[in-house]
């Protein structure tokens, strides 16, 4: 039984994100043969004991038997109950990246991904990554919808443009892994790959300090750089003193209230909307009075702002 | 099924002009409320919409006729309502949720 | 001459009728095919039988013209990178094999071309409650696939059936063209939805009640309901994506502001019922050909009734099951996955009650019966995939792979195709008159059946390990099982040619086939062999219910003696 | 074809029993039919509330853009023509043919009404350049998505005016077969049916009419 399950799923990479899914895919595969084997044979087993012998036989009346039809609906149905519960709890750990996740930007476009390091460094459609580290990818789209697929470490995320969406795992051992676009965007799709390069964490450090930083320095640098040229500065301060909107220092990841929205965590996604759509969520005590930045920022720029504001944490 | 001769119910002309008479005051109502009276949010909505379905009943039941129609027909429009309902509220369940990493129940 | 006490469907209180026994004539003089003659006479004729022909016919070009792209896809799947056309070719293959497909096959099969058939002919009634509207769906359908090859000339649609924003607004395929036939071809299905609901409400012969309404017309009717119910949804849907491209209104373009799950919001909502569309009515064949070959009374009647209302119902609240990696919000997830485990629950007991169904019966292995045991092996694996995809983690690992597309082949061709093809081989001799060579119809039964599995199988595996649908070029682990599906398609195309062959041979050369060559009681075939224009001699009184087989067949020929409309 | 005898009318199809199952199928299929036509606008509806819930003040901002006068005004032609089909189909009925196709023609005057100034509306928006979508180029209002408010705008009352064109053309061909006659006290399905088809055309402004113009 073990190797079948080995044949019908890629090696096991990352068992902090898939081993609850090789249980479960296991557990139903399981369990549905052995149903599936029962109804087989039963069909089979009846058309050959009942087989017609005369066109004039006779067949008892049996109209139903309501014990039966409660016993194979309840039975289904608490399978089916484990089987959400077990699916739901695997996807919650799928959905919460340890906090000491390493974080790498993602922009996918067609047909490839360009991934992004702390230190400004970007590789295309190779992402290296540290061995038994838990690592978040923190993804965006540039055009079209995509979809981040790892089958070694079973995780899949789409990718949208105007949106974050993120995804982690844990490679465990130095090595590769295949990525794939998953959802359908155009002419060359079945090209859109990458692979994960695992390193031993030294290496990565080796890898990622070799790495050409491009001008400009790292995303965050050019960040503060960015919020001054943009003017972000003349309301918003970055030491925690009072201006006309809320400081940016201690920002990132605090529990913002709002005058017409309720409350977030201050993420990626709200920095975004806060940038493009100023008025969608007004911090408690402010007025709404600032423009939206739309048109004047590119992705990447509203990306590197992010940088610096997470470096403003308290 | 020919002994089924029901007889199709004639609403009087008092009955149509009351209804109609309704309709026109519940208009007014409506905007009046809308426009010169402030009534805080979110109940601004939930009057507008309520005299909305007031009318809307008026009409489904009196001129369309469902209030002496056989019931399947009132049926047929009250599911249709219930799965636009559903419609709407299953999608919100996303679009107002997506901040939330974790389902807070 | 005799008398019956029936209950009339309108007013539900009992009444003695005059009865007398009609026994359909062997060798009919007159029937539909004879009545009208010459093309004029069909293309205007509101007969629903030679309608439901009509979409017979359609329904098999289209799904000629979807197998064909079918086979090519699975040829150029033989070898990764090019085997013989290029990537935008393929993807606009895959594109119209889904669209043709789900639009022009699927969705009318059942319930157009063999529902029209035998709706009114189960109800005991001369044709369906307006017959004039449906001529008029069924060439609603016509301008629709106009509409469709109009794309076809022009560009083609590379979107994928799905029409994903922003990709289908992007793109530089025809896909007005093809949204507006999908517009049109959707009034279509409503038109036939509403007929049928009102048909089944209002025509039933005297004495036929709720629970003695035939299953395959309970599955019709929950059919019907999902078509009235969700396909606006999807009228208005591509009417906004047609604004989305013509005017860029913005809704569900992100350069424009607007929100692409929202979009998947939409489709769904229609596109996930009209899987229960598709579906649906199969189970209302497997039903009535079950009861037939194993001679015997449905298991769990209202069981099976029930589920196919329930099935409709819930099938509407678990749409987003196709978005768990979209970026939906978790609590819609978390919501949508529990409610799609809810809708595996009356598939089950259906299963369960045809199986239960066959013990003591006299079971005879014809055709029909071939493919009912098909059905339920390859539909349970179907189902049971189904769970698969419905558990949230495991969904993550699957969503998009082909073991998703091998799961709806499953379904929508071992499920829907293989209960048509039952359906069109039981009900054969009853449309034609004529019975088909029962040694190939068994051969070509078995060749789809290996076909079939040999095809899908392998896709099951492939996708587990990771390998992406909608996908022209793939990475080398994964050949042997692509070249094991594309020999498997084969098997198939070869299966179909066989059927066509002695389908159309049985045409001219064919036996005949006798008013009741089953020896069943449903009451469609309790009429000559092809039926006569009306349907029935007398205007059928039924007493007993449709899987009466304890019952002598004398009791399932009674007619009125007097008509009260004196139309016979 | 069967042959009608002299108990069955004419306008009773061969498929069924008497005039009574034909006119109950008939309103049962148009009651179905509706149900299609809810959800079809269900959909706009949809996207109406989902924006809505995202941007709420720029429904608020934007409403002002419309008027409330002509919109109120709009709302009371279009109750009253549901008024006078009502009273058309009581006229037939009661065999009032006269005042079936007074009725009628009321209806269908109020109805082109309700275009007329729908028409000025629309072509005074044009002015300001609100157009729908991507030729949206008003300035007037200070918000990143006005552009889809009015998309939904012109989505939702540009497929009602189109249901309204419709019914124009329905009443019409219901009139020249009450004026050939074709109907009485035994026989008004059509007239019936329409009439169903028209109050829902006014349903649907029912709700349109505070959605869009009364948000303060």
């Amino acid at each position: 039984m073990g190797s079948l399950f080995d044949f019908m799923l890629p090696e096991l990479k990352s068992p902090m994100t898939g081993a609850s899914t090789d249980a479960l895919m296991a557990f139903i595969h399981i369990v549905s043969f052995i149903i599936l084997a029962g109804v087989t044979i039963a069909m089979i087993y009846f058309a050959i004991k009942y087989k017609r012998r005369s066109d004039d036989d006779k067949t008892p009346l049996i109209t139903h038997n309501n014990k039966l039809e409660v016993t194979w609906s309840v039975i289904p149905l608490l399978l089916v109950f484990i089987v959400f519960g077990w699916g739901y709890k695997g996807w919650l750990n799928l959905q919460t990246p340890p906090d000491n996740a390493y974080e790498i930007q993602v922009s996918a476009y067609k047909w490839g991904w360009t991934f992004s390091y702390e230190n400004g460094a970007q590789v295309g459609n190779e992402v290296h990554v540290p061995a038994g580290r838990p690592v978040k990818l923190v993804m965006q789209s540039q055009d079209v919808l995509h979809s981040f697929f790892v089958p070694d470490y079973r995780i899949k995320q789409d990718v949208l443009p105007n949106r974050y969406t993120s995804v982690w795992f844990q490679a465990e051992e130095p090595g590769e892994s295949q990525v794939f676009c998953t959802e359908y965007c155009g002419t060359s799709h079945s090209d859109m790959l990458a692979k994960v390069i695992v390193h031993t964490p030294e290496e990565f450090d080796t890898w990622l300090s070799q790495q050409n930083t491009g001008g400009g320095g790292t995303p965050a640098e050019r960040g503060e750089n960015l919020i001054s040229v943009q003017g972000c500065v003349t309301c918003h301060s970055q030491d925690g003193s009072e201006l006309i909107g809320p400081s940016f220092q201690g920002l990132w990841g605090s529990e913002r209230n709002f005058e017409n929205a309720g409350s977030v965590t201050a993420d990626e996604n709200y920095i975004r909307e806060s940038i493009l759509e100023p008025s969608a969520k007004i911090v408690e005590g402010y007025q709404n009075q600032m423009v939206s930045y739309e048109g004047r920022l590119s992705d990447d720029d509203i990306s590197d702002i992010i940088e610096y504001i997470k470096t403003l944490e308290e | 099924m020919s002994e089924h001769n029901h007889e199709h119910h004639i609403s009087t002309a008092g009955q149509l002009w009351a209804v109609g008479t309704a309709l026109f005051i519940l208009t007014i109502i409506t905007v009046v409320f809308a426009k010169f009276v402030a009534i805080p949010p979110p109940f601004d909505v939930i009057t507008a919409i309520s005299i909305a379905l007031v009318k809307a009943f008026l009409v489904a039941a009196f001129f369309m006729n469902l209030y002496w129609d056989v019931k399947f027909n009132a049926m047929l429009l009250i599911m249709a309502v219930a799965f636009f309902i559903l419609m709407i509220s299953i999608t919100l369940l996303d679009t107002l949720y997506r901040n939330d990493v974790v389902p807070s129940f | 001459m005799s008398t019956a006490e029936v209950t009339p469907a309108e007013t539900g209180t009992k009444k003695t009728l005059k009865v007398k026994r009609y026994k359909p004539s062997e060798d009919p003089k007159n029937t539909y095919l004879t009545d009208e003659k010459g093309l004029w006479a069909w293309m205007t004729t509101v007969d629903h039988k030679k309608i439901g022909l009509m979409y017979l016919g359609s329904v098999t070009f289209f799904f000629l013209l979807g197998g064909v792209l079918a086979l090519l896809l699975r040829t150029e799947l033989l070898t990764p990178a090019k085997t013989f056309i290029e990537a935008d070719t393929y993807n606009q293959f895959f594109t119209l094999h889904g669209a043709i497909m789900v639009f022009f096959v699927l969705i009318p099969s059942i319930p157009a071309a063999l529902g029209n058939f035998v709706l009114p002919m189960q109800l005991g009634a001369k044709d369906v409650a307006f017959p004039r509207l449906n001529l008029a769906s069924f060439y609603i359908y016509v301008i629709g696939a106009i509409f469709t090859f109009i794309a076809l000339a022009n560009n083609g649609l590379d979107t994928g059936w799905t029409f994903y924003t922003p990709y289908s607004t992007e793109s530089s395929s025809s896909v007005i063209w093809v949204t507006l036939g999908v517009f049109i071809l959707g009034f279509s299905s409503i038109l036939t939805g509403t007929n049928f609901i009102a048909t089944i409400h209002k025509l039933r012969a005297p004495g036929i009640t709720w629970g003695k309404l035939p299953l395959n017309l309970w599955a019709l009717y929950a059919t019907s309901i999902i078509q009235v119910l969700a396909t606006p949804v999807l009228a208005i849907t591509v009417l906004l994506l047609t604004m989305e491209r013509t005017l860029g209104i913005g809704i569900f373009d992100p350069a424009l502001g607007g929100d692409p799950v929202l979009f998947q919001h939409f489709f769904w909502f229609y596109s996930h019922p009209a899987v229960y569309i598709m579906i649906v009515p199969a189970f209302g064949i497997i039903s009535e050909v079950i009861t037939t070959f194993s001679k015997k009374h449905i298991f769990g009647y209202w069981a099976i009734a029930l589920s196919s209302l329930a099935i409709a119902f819930i099938g509407f609240l678990v749409w987003g099951h196709h978005m768990f990696t979209s970026g939906q919000s978790a609590v819609a997830t978390t919501v949508f996955s529990f409610l799609t485990f809810l809708v595996g629950i009356p598939t089950g007991i259906k299963i369960l009650n045809w199986v239960a169904t066959l013990y003591k019966g006299s079971i005879e292995m014809k055709t029909p019966m071939i493919y009912v045991f098909s059905f339920l092996f390859i539909f349970s694996i179907g189902g049971f995939t189904g769970i698969m995809l419905g558990a949230l983690s495991a969904d993550i690992h699957l969503h998009d792979t082909y073991y998703v597309v091998a799961h709806f082949h499953y379904v929508m061709m071992g499920g829907t195709l293989i209960s048509f093809l039952a359906g069109l081989h039981y009900w054969w001799p009853k449309m034609t008159g004529k019975m088909y060579n029962e040694f190939q119809a068994k051969v070509g039964a078995v060749l789809i059946f290996i076909g079939f599995n040999t095809t899908f199988l392998p896709q099951f595996i492939m996708g587990s390990q990771g390998m992406p649908r909608r996908y022209y070029n793939y990475i080398d682990q994964f050949t042997i099982f692509h070249q094991t599906s594309t020999i498997g398609s084969y098997i198939l195309g070869v299966g179909f040619l066989l059927i066509a062959y002695y389908l159309a041979k049985s045409l001219i050369k064919g036996e005949k086939a006798g008013s009741n060559p089953w020896g069943s009681r449903g009451l469609e075939w309790q009429s000559t062999s092809p039926p006569d224009f009306h349907n029935f001699d007398h205007t059928p009184v039924v007493i007993n219910g449709p899987y009466d087989y304890h019952k002598p067949i004398e009791e399932f020929q009674l007619g009125l003696a007097k008509s009260e409309n004196d139309h016979h | 074809m069967a042959n009608h005898s002299t108990s069955t009318p004419t306008h009773v199809h061969h498929h069924f029993v008497d005039g009574d199952q034909q006119f109950d199928t008939a309103k049962l299929g148009m009651w179905i039919f509706l149900v299609n036509e809810i959800l079809f606008f269900g959909g706009l509806f949809c996207a109406y509330i989902v924006y809505r819930a995202w941007y709420p003040e720029l429904f608020q901002m934007a409403a002002l853009e419309l008027n409330t006068f002509w919109g109120a005004v709009n709302t009371v032609v279009l109750i009253g023509s549901s008024l006078t089909v009502a009273m058309a189909i009581r006229s037939a009925q009661k065999d009032q043919m006269k005042g079936l196709k007074i009725n009628l023609l009321i209806t269908i005057a109020l109805a082109v009404v309700f275009m007329v100034i729908k028409g000025f509306e629309y072509s005074h928006k044009f002015h300001l350049g609100i157009f729908p979508g991507e030729f949206y180029t008003y300035e007037g209002l200070e918000h990143p998505k006005a552009a889809i408010f009015f998309s939904i705008y012109y989505m939702l009352t540009g497929v009602h005016a189109l249901h309204v064109l419709i019914g124009i053309g329905l009443i019409y061909w219901i009139y020249l077969r009450a004026k050939r006659g074709e109907f009485s006290s035994d026989y008004y399905t059509p007239v019936e049916i329409t009439g169903l088809y028209w109050h829902l055309v006014d349903l649907i402004w029912i709700f349109l009419f505070p959605l869009l113009y009364l948000i303060e």
